[in-house]
């Protein structure tokens, strides 16, 4: 488009008085403003010393978890769709002929790179039966990078250190009833 | 001959060790100030090494230095080798070089008669024009190390910011002129002397001239208002983006330095010096004659240091105030605005040097120092209303312009 | 300090800057370097003209020298002018681009052996050494399934 | 001739050499061994200076005066201009220093300010816009290397030998023996009538005189006083060249682009 296209709609700046023409009254109003964040109060929380408080951990995404039922079982069902619906492809799921009869798979690796991890809340979203979830934990550190691939035992153990401080987001509902009669008839 | 050049000796060790531990504690102070303005905390962990001792994060100049110098100090392959080292070298040297002449408080008496000025130069009777030729060397730092770097952002950014640097020593010259005119020197440790004497800052005896100056220091120290040869959010780096290890440390300890200079010349030429009222004359205090006892020689020092300090905190304050200004913005306030102030300033200083004694009969001093403060007032209205800084450099036509002006 | 030896060094000094400039003058084909020189050669008069203000205790070649310099940024001014325009009609800084002012009955120079241009150095690319494990991704994998 | 005059034709004629063999030439270009006749020239040279005060004095005059012609010979012989501008810069710096050394404190800041802070750092900017690297051809080739690095070598001979003959006196032979070496020598006769004729020199200015005068305090007091009212004609006339040459390198630039334009118009027309 060339500049003196008649279609460009020219917007003008708004016109400046003549202190700000002047241009040092406004600067000494800005150092005013400055000058008050200085000494104003701060809000950095010093960490270690200092937790967060994280206002709402349901919305917070920290680290995953594998959710367990009331049996102590793992909720997952190996049914891939979080590692569908990851964006960063970081979830790497084994399924095995379930040894339960409420189901027909279960995960026998289940594995997240937090490496790759971008903390979307994809997965959370996908599951149907609400087993994978993120929890307020933040301050994960890991020596290697092997370390950082956490397995099914560590997810799950994720779950049994923070399920009394975060309770599973949809606790209330029933295990996933499946008919299996109709689906084999 | 020889006791000379071993006091000169001891002033230059005092002086350069004292100027690069400032250096790097006001990277600190600079880091926490920018850190308390945006509601931050800032560095406040490293303490003493080894220990759970934090002192308010005293410590990070030792642990920034040592991250520096222990680098690796990486050469591209590209680049040309011999100006790429000589650049921040001669940058860091011209830097240093400029406190010769810059007077660090007044005199120390020791052992009852003898007086040691506190100048690395104290004969040195040239010492401003001498300031402005370091600092017109300081563009061979920058010029070099952009082209030496092979990279056209680098390149570019060495012209800006030379371009910028050579633009805005002509106001700052100008600025100092009114000081010169009227105080008749440019030694100076006289122009303080000449404060100290008559009581009245040249702050308040030239406003125009101090507003020239500062902006004009603002400039050539590229702080940011004017930090154009960085740029670090827009424009890639400018001359030091090749640059890593202990060479960026030289280029960024220069670049501090300069600030330090300009604060330095600030406080010395518009605020007085070391001198404060009641706190530094030395009739204030009962004392007969010339001479000044060392621990007024002291308070003297630290007053000087005290000013320093203020300046640079307001250099500092000044960074997150402002926005950057455009290139093209910072030409047309370099030449349109700064160039007729700093002549103003020194047309109205001439006429006041000249008719000095005729208008301090009719006026008294204070009649003399309002006129200027009238004068000071209608210029700046008067390049206000005549010389907008046109913010708009949107091209409305086609046709090509004669000079490049939009 | 002995005055007469501080002026025989001046001097010398001094004549050897003009004739240093000379040879640049002469010698090379750069029209920049050539103003260089023609500087240079300003700088060994003034040096002359200083130390002969010293030794006649007088002013006036102090006050010469600030004039020298008054005019070497008056000539540098127009010198820069006048380069930057040659070299925008020529396209280049040799001074043989302008052997068309010669007199009417010389010859005109021509170059018969230009050296050849040096070689542009070869590009040399960063060969990045492998850091850590390389990361085994089975991408496809993965994405076959959306 | 004497051992003296040998002492400056060979000094002349391997400063010829040092500048022929460093000049940027097609071929045969021995920088290492014309670097060490050039110091060997200029060792020759210095040993026929009297060096000036006592020991302190004399290594600040030679440091001084070494490194200015050195960078002197490396801003002729450099083949990058850009180079060869960095080293114009430190022979600037270098005669400022020598200035600085004789008590011209006004004329040493000058320098830097005026030559090393504005010309050099202009040329650089033009050097970069051309080819700052040196690749050129022209960058690479001399006119006539032999013939001007002579020329100006002999011409820095002459000088100094004139000079040696002016201040050292004694150096020269003694009236006495003039007469017998007229009658053997034409040519030493001319040059004897030559030294008897060099006028004699004024008597050197006392520490005491040039305290009063040019090495005064107030340098720059006095140094402003000369020039506003002995020479007050001349600044007027400096002033009005200054304004003329900017004017004039205006002209020539606002010339240039209405040329441009009306090219990029016309079409070349």
């Amino acid at each position: 488009m060339r500049a003196d296209d008649p279609a460009i709609r020219w917007i003008e700046e708004p016109k400046l008085g003549l202190s700000g023409k002047m241009y040092l009254p406004l600067i000494f109003q800005g150092l005013t403003t400055t000058a008050r964040h200085l000494v104003g109060p701060k809000r950095t929380v010093s960490f270690p010393e200092q937790r967060p408080n994280i206002a709402d951990p349901l919305i917070y995404r920290g680290v995953h978890r594998l959710n367990r039922d009331q049996e102590g079982r793992v909720k997952c069902v190996a049914c891939f769709l979080c590692a569908t619906a990851c964006p960063a492809h970081c979830i790497d799921i084994v399924a095995a002929e379930s040894p339960w009869p409420d189901r027909e798979k279960y995960p026998e690796h289940f594995v997240i790179d937090e490496l790759r991890c971008i903390f979307c809340g994809m997965c959370e979203e996908a599951c149907p039966v609400d087993a994978i979830e993120l929890t307020s934990l933040f301050d994960l550190t890991g020596r290697t990078r092997e370390e950082m691939f956490f397995d099914k035992e560590k997810l799950l153990s994720v779950f049994d250190q923070t399920k009394d401080a975060e309770p599973p987001k949809s606790a209330g509902l029933p295990p996933l009833q499946r008919p299996e009669e109709e689906h084999h008839s | 001959m020889l006791e000379l050049a071993a006091i000169a000796l001891v002033k230059v060790v005092i002086l350069s060790f004292g100027l690069l531990t400032a250096a790097a504690y006001l990277v600190l102070l600079e880091r926490r100030v920018a850190a308390w303005v945006q509601d931050r905390r800032g560095p406040n962990r490293v303490g003493i090494p080894l220990t759970s001792i934090r002192l308010f994060g005293l410590g990070q100049p030792l642990a920034d230095g040592l991250k520096f110098i222990f680098k690796e100090e990486f050469t591209p392959s590209h680049v040309d080798r011999w100006m790429y080292t000589l650049a921040p070298i001669s940058i860091l040297a011209t830097a240093l070089a400029v406190f010769a002449v810059i007077p660090f408080g007044d005199v120390l008496t020791l052992g009852g008669e003898r007086t040691i000025e506190l100048v690395v130069a104290p004969g040195f009777d040239a010492g401003a024009i001498y300031v402005f030729a370091l600092s017109s060397l300081a563009v061979y730092g920058v010029i070099l190390g952009g082209w030496a770097s092979n990279n056209k952002y680098s390149l570019l950014g060495g012209l800006r910011s030379s371009a910028q640097l050579i633009a805005y020593e002509l106001p700052l010259s100008l600025g100092l002129l009114g000081v010169v005119v009227v105080t008749g020197t440019l030694r100076l440790d006289e122009v303080i002397r000449t404060q100290a004497n008559e009581g009245i800052w040249f702050a308040f005896a030239q406003p125009l001239g101090l507003i020239v100056f500062v902006i004009a220091s603002f400039a050539e120290a590229a702080r940011l208002p004017f930090d154009l040869p960085e740029a670090e959010q827009e424009l890639v780096g400018g001359y030091h983006t090749e640059y890593s290890g202990i060479r960026l440390l030289m280029y960024l300890v220069a670049e501090f330095m300069h600030m330090i200079t300009a604060s330095f010349l600030i406080v010395i030429l518009f605020l007085g010096g070391w001198h404060f009222w009641g706190l530094t004359d030395a009739a204030a205090w009962g004392i007969e004659g010339e001479a000044v006892p060392l621990w007024l020689g002291v308070v003297r020092i630290v007053v000087l240091m005290a000013k320093v300090f203020v300046v640079i905190l307001f250099f500092m304050l000044t960074r997150w105030t402002w926005p950057r200004f455009r290139f093209d913005q910072l030409m047309n306030l370099a030449w349109k605005v700064m160039l007729p102030l700093g002549i103003a300033n020194v047309v109205m200083m001439a006429v006041v040097a000249e008719f000095e004694v005729p208008l301090t009969d009719r006026l008294g001093r204070g009649g003399v120092i309002g006129l200027t403060w009238v004068g000071t007032l209608l210029t700046l209205i008067v390049a206000a209303l005549l010389v907008p800084l046109h913010s708009d450099n949107r091209r409305r036509s086609i046709e090509p312009d004669l000079f490049g002006t939009s | 300090m002995d005055e007469l030896a501080l002026l025989h060094g001046y001097q010398t000094v001094g004549a050897m800057l003009v004739g240093i400039g000379i040879v640049g003058f002469l010698a090379r084909r750069n029209m920049i370097v050539m103003f260089l020189s023609l500087e240079m050669m300003l700088q060994g008069i003034s040096v002359t003209l200083v130390s002969w203000s010293r030794f006649h205790n007088d002013w006036g070649g102090q006050v010469l020298t600030v004039f020298i310099i008054t005019v070497a940024a008056c000539e540098a001014a127009i010198a820069l002018a006048l380069v930057l325009m040659l070299f925008r009609r020529a396209g280049g800084l040799d001074v043989l681009f302008w052997q068309q002012l010669r007199e009417s009955n010389v010859e005109p120079f021509i170059e018969h052996e230009l050296p050849e241009p040096p070689a542009e150095p070869a590009d040399r690319w960063p060969h990045l050494p492998p850091a850590g494990i390389e990361p085994q991704t089975e991408e496809e994998w993965h994405r076959s399934h959306v | 001739m004497n051992a003296m005059q040998w002492t400056f034709v060979v000094a002349t004629i391997s400063g010829a050499l040092a500048l022929w063999m460093l000049l940027p030439r097609k071929r045969f270009r021995g920088r290492r061994l014309g670097s060490l006749l050039g110091l060997v020239s200029l060792g020759l040279f210095a040993s026929q200076v009297p060096l000036p005060g006592g020991p302190a004095e004399r290594t600040v005059f030679i440091v001084l005066a070494g490194v200015t012609l050195a960078a002197a010979v490396c801003t002729v012989t450099f083949r990058s201009p850009v180079y060869c501008a960095v080293w114009f810069g430190l022979t600037l710096l270098g005669v400022s220093g020598l200035f600085l050394f004789q008590g011209a404190q006004f004329l040493s800041v000058a320098t830097v300010t005026v030559y090393a802070g504005a010309i050099v750092v202009m040329f650089l900017f033009v050097l970069m816009l051309s080819d700052p690297r040196g690749r050129t051809y022209y960058d690479r080739l001399s006119w006539e290397a032999m013939l001007s690095a002579s020329a100006g070598a002999v011409m820095i001979g002459v000088l100094s030998m004139t000079l040696h003959r002016v201040f050292v006196p004694e150096a020269a032979p003694p009236a006495a023996d003039a007469n017998n070496v007229a009658v053997a020598d034409a040519s030493g006769a001319s040059a004897n009538a030559e030294a008897t004729n060099v006028p004699a020199l004024p008597e050197p200015p006392t520490s005491e005189s040039l305290q009063a005068n040019i090495l005064a305090p107030e340098h720059v007091a006095r140094l402003g006083g000369a020039l506003f009212s002995r020479y007050l004609v001349t600044v007027e006339a400096a002033g009005v060249l200054l304004l003329v040459a900017l004017v004039g390198a205006t002209s020539i630039m606002a010339h240039a682009r209405f040329e441009q334009l009306r090219r990029s118009r016309h079409g070349n027309g």
